[in-house]
């Protein structure tokens, strides 16, 4: 199996992997990159736990192959915050308990993000609708949705 | 003399009664005199049996009083989520 | 194994063409990266086609669109004339999976992968969209239905590939609709689907009618009964009615994990219904 | 215990507030550590052989071709965990579970396993593996696996219980029963009864986080084990045990943990980490699938009921009777047992009789799940009651207000209950707006009661005080939902500081002693009793450190508001001492400070919750639709009542899910059809309305502050709420769960025919 060479952006910084053919995103960025924000939850694109933003499009990084990031634009978790500043949707998560175990949050911060970027007040079904990839099992989404809501409205206001 | 109900599964330990009259102050002398007089308890007791002191269930603590005329039950050891 | 990224149709269907062990195609990856994960399918070669000049693309010619076999669904949704156009097309690629199967999935791939349950296919049967097949022996063009032959089978020719698909420039008073059954409200397959596609006259009268149902037998099922039933006429409640008897009378559906074969039959009916009503509203019906 | 664990009705400063959790910021930045998130060096990636036969003789392996692949550390199978169970029935069937021995029991069974330096050669070993299977007939239903032509699963069970000893094996491992009063007599004196037949199916816990592990055995006999779990000191007690270590040289860290909702509560894949380690010399990285973790871990019982109750014209239950048949898959449970306790515990009933039957399966051993066992008897008894109401013609809340269980009542599994919240639950929701609130066509409204034991058991807590008067606190529960919030907030009320000088961690099991897991709600109650008595336990050397800084006698120094205050005439002048004070000075006043509790934490509060919820049906295609859903259960003090409400609204969520969606479906193959989240349907955002939640307040009388366990019962109304909407909506009683929309077009479309 040959490994392919790959030059990419990743929270606008550049880098540089060799990947095997059939590596996906997520294995690149967990297991080689140590970007392990992004989490395995189904491998199949089911529950939205490895969301990453790839060229201003969100996706899953379970269903995208290392080598297909060529030339891209990746924004993960890790790059959400700005140094020590979060995010509002970060902050609002916190405030509104929007998380109980945690493990879905990457992916709901990534999908809320692109969610909002693409719609700035968006209705509460729009945004149930727009987080319907991101599965989580603790919360029953009703926090979440509120911190989507509160966020939207603080981002509106900056 | 403390009157000890048994329930459930656990009534089979003792022959199938499911009232018992036991002497004891704690839940440890009675956890031992149920072994010494029904020796199919041991296991049972090993395994974990909960015990109801007037309402309030008590899992662990042998040491538990048991005060006179109380109501005492006791109950298998349950799983929770 | 092997991942090429050619940059020409021509370069494409070489590679495929000369593969030694199986290959696969690469657009959006949301079915056969699963299969890969799965272990269904390991393939010697993986053919990116997203690289390949055009198609990215959705084109408006003079006779109509062509979608590129690597444009995402969820372009489509952002294409506004194509959304005018082919209101139920663009409804029924957009309802494949999340946001962030969007984002990758493509409507060539939602064929390829040939699942009776496929949301895109019957939307695309109705609207009598085409494939433009490039191969060793150059491109043809074939009806859309004519690409699964069963489930997980296509016609397909080894070094093959569905470079885009041609929908027609829309006549006046038309239009489709798409709707399928999920238990939930996202993230499900299709328990059973309905696409409908009609043409009316000045005075509301249905003169053309195209009737696909999903999940409802080995392939999407093109209904022509359920056609004539509506041609000629208005969709009243009784042509309605009709028209879901003939439909549910139609289906060749299985019992399986998704649903039963009384419940396919049943709410492919309703589904043809309902469907057929929004495709009337759509095409200026009342 | 050391010290008074009963209720104060104190005024609360940090307690009740909602501030931010400690962990939050790892958590929403991507730092925080789940169970695949760690790495060890020359790590190997470890993967497991399952079975695809639902029951088969296992005849041989043969690992020879997978041991030589290129890449390939260790193959191991049931030889490599030798039996050192000594007889513990319990243990034996967890390590059978972990790796099958003689027999595959189950679609998905562990039968070898291997590590490898990466996935892939990991992948391929496992395909070059041979076993050679005599495949045997198998049962996944419950009523079918009862009877007596059924597949025997184990020839060694006899059903334990019955009046007279059995000569035959059985699959049916145990009988129970419960109750009191005579239900003969009591069906007599009845006007109505009702009797009905249910059935539900099995679910998973659905957790996001796969099982995950990093396993090290080193050839001194030390290991280290990283995994997320539920309780890091029971894994560390069953792999040593499994795998014949010291408990002492067994340190386990409890990673993050993505949910486990009773699934992570005991071991699976970890002892076969730690013996592919062992005989690798290298440490192992073991991280399942989600088609393994549907396979082969959770799930919860699917079950088959018969309810029967009676009652007077005037709407008093005379007699209540249910049966109730659980599945364990392979290996013995108690699951029928709790739903037997917990079938009637929300009323005060003069007669009533419930009996139990545990059922062997060839599906995967039964794990708890959130109030285990509750929710089913629960859908079946809450059903029946609310038809029961109905063919009285009284309102279904007062008919519940009616025979609702109060202090000094009976409980149907025994004891008597004290202080309980059943009836102010119910006052609540007769009284809540929802109740009241329109209606469409082809909606309904439905309503349901629940119940929960909660547990307390063993706890360790350590409270240390920093010399700047920081405080970290080191808590042997897992954090599965915020706790380390909630325990901070305790520690701060206690000590009198703010609770943003507080830190709390979850120590590993080398750094603390030993704690039951995070189960049975128990996490919030039991700790915050060891973290109070820990912090009473710190002011006491507070005080002796402020005696001592002013030379007076420890008694005449009392701890007020976070201060060492000198008490009486002779004193009277001394400016009170603060914590942080009494810090800086502790190097000099005898080094440092800190507070320990080891305690059972006994006396846990049971808990009940009534909840409301509004569904639409569409009659022509059987889909339902949530419109509205309401919570109110008692929480005995909400410590930090932001995660209370998201106990509340989880559990609800996962009971909408499991009514109307989740379940296991087999083939007539005993392979599961659905083990992903594609076809095994919880709820996405789009199907849930806003989940409203009430806090009711009835103090427990064992707990210092009045708190109770939380986390479960709110996912025990639920099934039973919904299918009474469902009813309310278009007629039809639902007696089969989930209510799929082609069970309930089903149901409409029988009804239609008469």
């Amino acid at each position: 199996m040959a490994g392919v060479a790959v030059s990419t952006t990743i929270n606008g910084d550049l880098v540089e992997y060799l990947c095997q053919p059939d590596e996906t995103l997520l294995e690149v960025l967990r297991d080689r990159l140590g970007l392990t924000g992004a989490k395995e939850g189904c491998g199949t694109g089911d529950c939205g736990a490895c969301s990453v933003i790839v060229d201003n499009r969100l996706v899953c990084s379970c269903l995208v192959l290392g080598a297909e990031a060529e030339g891209r634009q990746i924004e993960t978790i890790e790059g959400m915050a700005h140094g020590d500043q979060l995010h509002p949707l970060q902050q609002k998560f916190l405030e509104h308990a929007a998380l109980q175990c945690g493990v879905c949050t990457p992916g709901f911060l990534i999908a809320a993000k692109d969610l909002l970027a693409k719609n700035p007040s968006p209705t509460e079904e729009e945004i149930r609708f727009g987080l319907a990839g991101n599965l989580c099992r603790c919360t029953g989404y009703d926090k979440i949705v509120r911190a989507v809501q509160d966020a939207a409205n603080v981002m509106k206001g900056a | 003399m403390a009157q000890v109900t048994l329930w459930g599964s656990l009534s089979a330990a003792a022959g199938g009664r499911d009232k018992l009259d036991i002497e004891a102050k704690d839940i440890r002398e009675l956890f031992r005199k149920l072994a010494e007089q029904y020796p199919a308890f041991e296991p049972l007791i090993d395994r974990g049996i909960a015990v109801a002191i007037d309402g309030t269930i008590y899992r662990d603590t042998w040491s538990k009083e048991l005060p006179p005329g109380a109501e005492i039950f006791l109950l298998p050891r349950l799983a929770g989520g | 194994m092997r991942y090429i990224r050619p940059l020409s149709i021509e370069d494409a269907v070489g590679q495929l063409a000369g593969a030694v062990g199986p290959a696969a195609i690469l657009a959006g990856g949301s079915d056969l990266l699963v299969r890969m994960k799965g272990g269904f399918i390991e393939p010697e070669l993986i053919v990116d086609i997203k690289a390949i000049a055009g198609l990215s693309d959705i084109t408006e010619t003079a006779d109509g669109f062509r979608i590129g076999a690597a444009v995402p669904c969820a372009v489509l949704g952002e294409n506004a004339a194509l959304k005018k156009a082919w209101p139920g097309v663009v409804e029924a690629a957009k309802l494949i999976g999340s946001k962030q199967v969007q984002g990758r999935c493509t409507i060539v791939g939602n064929l390829c992968n040939a699942s009776p349950a496929a949301d895109s296919v019957p939307a695309l049967v109705a609207a009598a969209a085409k494939a433009v097949v490039a191969g060793p022996s150059g491109k043809r063009t074939i009806a859309v239905e004519a690409v699964p032959t069963g489930p997980g089978r296509t016609s397909l020719a080894k070094g093959e590939i569905i470079e885009a698909i041609l929908l027609d420039k829309r006549a006046p008073h038309a239009g489709d609709a798409y709707q399928r059954f999920i238990p939930r409200t996202e993230m499900d397959i299709a328990v059973v689907s309905a696409g409908v596609n009609l043409t009316i006259d000045e005075a509301g009268v249905i003169k053309a009618a195209r009737v696909a149902l999903g999940a409802a037998a080995p392939t999407v099922l093109l209904v022509e009964e359920a056609a004539e039933v509506l041609t000629g006429r208005k969709p009243d409640e009784a042509t309605l009615e009709r028209l879901a008897k003939v439909c549910s009378g139609a289906c060749r559906p299985i019992d399986d994990k998704r649903g039963t074969i009384e419940f396919r039959r049943k709410v492919a009916g309703v589904l043809a219904k309902r469907v057929a009503t929004t495709a009337y509203q759509r095409a200026g019906g009342k | 215990m050391n010290f008074d664990p009963r209720f104060s009705g104190r005024n609360f400063t940090s307690v009740g507030t909602r501030p931010i959790r400690p962990d939050g910021v790892d958590k929403v930045t991507g730092r925080a550590r789940y169970g695949a998130d760690f790495n060890m060096a020359g790590q190997l990636v470890g993967r497991i052989l399952r079975s695809p036969h639902a029951h088969a003789v296992i005849r041989k392996i043969d690992t020879s071709k997978a041991e030589k692949l290129a890449g390939v550390k260790a193959v191991i199978t049931a030889a490599d965990l030798p039996d050192l169970t000594d007889g513990d029935t319990a243990m034996y069937d967890i390590l059978d579970n972990s790796m099958a021995r003689k027999k595959a029991l189950y679609d998905g069974h562990a039968v070898a396993a291997v590590a490898a330096i990466d996935a892939r050669t990991a992948r391929q070993a496992l395909k070059l593996i041979e076993v050679e299977y005599e495949v045997l007939p198998h049962v996944t239903d419950v009523d079918e696996a009862m009877k007596h032509s059924a597949p025997l699963i184990n020839d060694a069970i006899f059903t334990e219980g019955l009046e007279e000893k059995p000569v035959k094996p059985s699959n049916v491992c145990k009988r129970t029963q419960y109750g009191h009063g005579d239900v003969h007599q009591g069906f007599a004196e009845a006007d109505m009864i009702v009797e009905r037949s249910f059935k539900t199916e099995q679910t998973h816990q659905g957790y996001i986080e796969p099982h995950a592990c990093v396993a090290s055995v080193n050839a001194d006999g030390t290991a280290d084990l990283w995994v997320c779990t539920q309780g890091h000191f029971v894994y560390r007690q069953h792999c040593a045990q499994l795998l014949g270590l010291e408990v002492s040289k067994l340190r386990v860290t409890s990673s993050e943990i993505g949910g486990g909702f009773g699934g992570k509560t005991h071991v699976w894949a970890e002892p076969v980490a730690l013996a592919l380690s062992r005989k690798a010399g290298r440490p192992v990285k073991l991280v399942m699938t989600r088609e393994e973790v549907f396979r082969a871990s959770g799930p919860t019982s699917a079950t088959s009921i018969d309810v029967k109750i009676g009652a007077k014209k005037d709407g008093t239950i005379t007699a209540a009777e249910a049966t109730l048949r659980y599945t364990c898959g392979p290996y013995a449970g108690m699951w029928a047992e709790i739903g037997a306790m917990t079938a009637f515990a929300c009323y005060r009933l003069e007669n009533v009789k419930t009996v139990g039957y545990e059922v062997l399966v060839n599906r995967p051993k039964t794990a708890a799940y959130r109030a285990p066992s509750a929710p089913m008897a629960a859908f079946a008894v809450e059903s029946a009651v609310d038809e029961l109401a109905k063919e009285i013609g009284m309102d279904p809340v007062e008919f519940r207000i009616k025979n609702a269980a109060q202090e000094g009542t009976r409980a149907s599994y025994g004891p008597v209950y004290g202080p309980i919240g059943i009836g102010p639950t119910l006052e609540a929701v007769k009284n809540h707006p929802h109740m009241k609130a329109p209606l469409k066509a082809n909606q309904g409204r439905g309503m349901a009661c629940g119940f929960w034991f909660n547990f307390g058991g063993q706890t360790c807590t350590d409270l240390n005080i920093g010399m700047d008067g920081s405080v970290s606190l080191a808590v042997g529960t897992v954090d599965v939902g915020g706790s380390r919030a909630s325990l901070s907030l305790v520690a701060a009320e206690e000590l009198g500081i703010a609770y943003e000088h507080v830190k709390a961690v979850v120590a590993d099991t080398s750094s603390l002693g030993y704690n039951d897991m995070t189960d049975g709600s128990r996490g919030t109650f039991s700790s915050s009793m060891a973290t109070i008595s820990a912090a009473r336990n710190a002011i006491k050397v507070l005080r002796e450190r402020a005696a001592q800084m002013w030379d007076i006698p420890v008694d005449d120094v009392a701890w007020e508001k976070g201060h060492a205050v000198a008490k009486g005439a002779t004193h009277g002048n001394l400016a009170p001492l603060s914590l942080k004070e009494i810090a800086a000075q502790s190097g000099k006043t005898g080094g440092p400070i800190a507070g320990h509790s080891e305690l059972v934490a006994d006396g846990a509060g049971v808990s009940f919750a009534t909840h409301i919820c509004d569904i639409e049906v569409d009659p022509e295609t059987g889909a339902t639709r949530v419109i509205r859903y309401t919570v109110v259960q008692d929480a005995g003090k909400a410590v930090h009542p932001t995660y209370v409400e998201g106990q509340y609204q989880g559990g609800a969520a996962q009971g909408i899910g499991w009514a109307l969606n989740e379940e296991y479906i087999y083939g007539k193959d005993g392979r599961l059809q659905n083990p992903g989240f594609l076809d095994y349907r919880i709820p996405v955002c789009s199907d849930l309305p806003m989940i409203d939640t009430q806090i009711l307040e009835i103090p427990n009388p064992n707990h210092p502050y009045g708190v109770r366990g939380v986390g479960e019962t709110s996912i025990v109304p639920p099934l039973a709420a919904i299918a009474n909407a469902v009813s309310n909506a278009v007629g039809v009683r639902m007696t089969h769960i989930p209510m799929s929309p082609p069970r309930i077009l089903a149901a409409l479309e029988a009804e239609r025919e008469g």
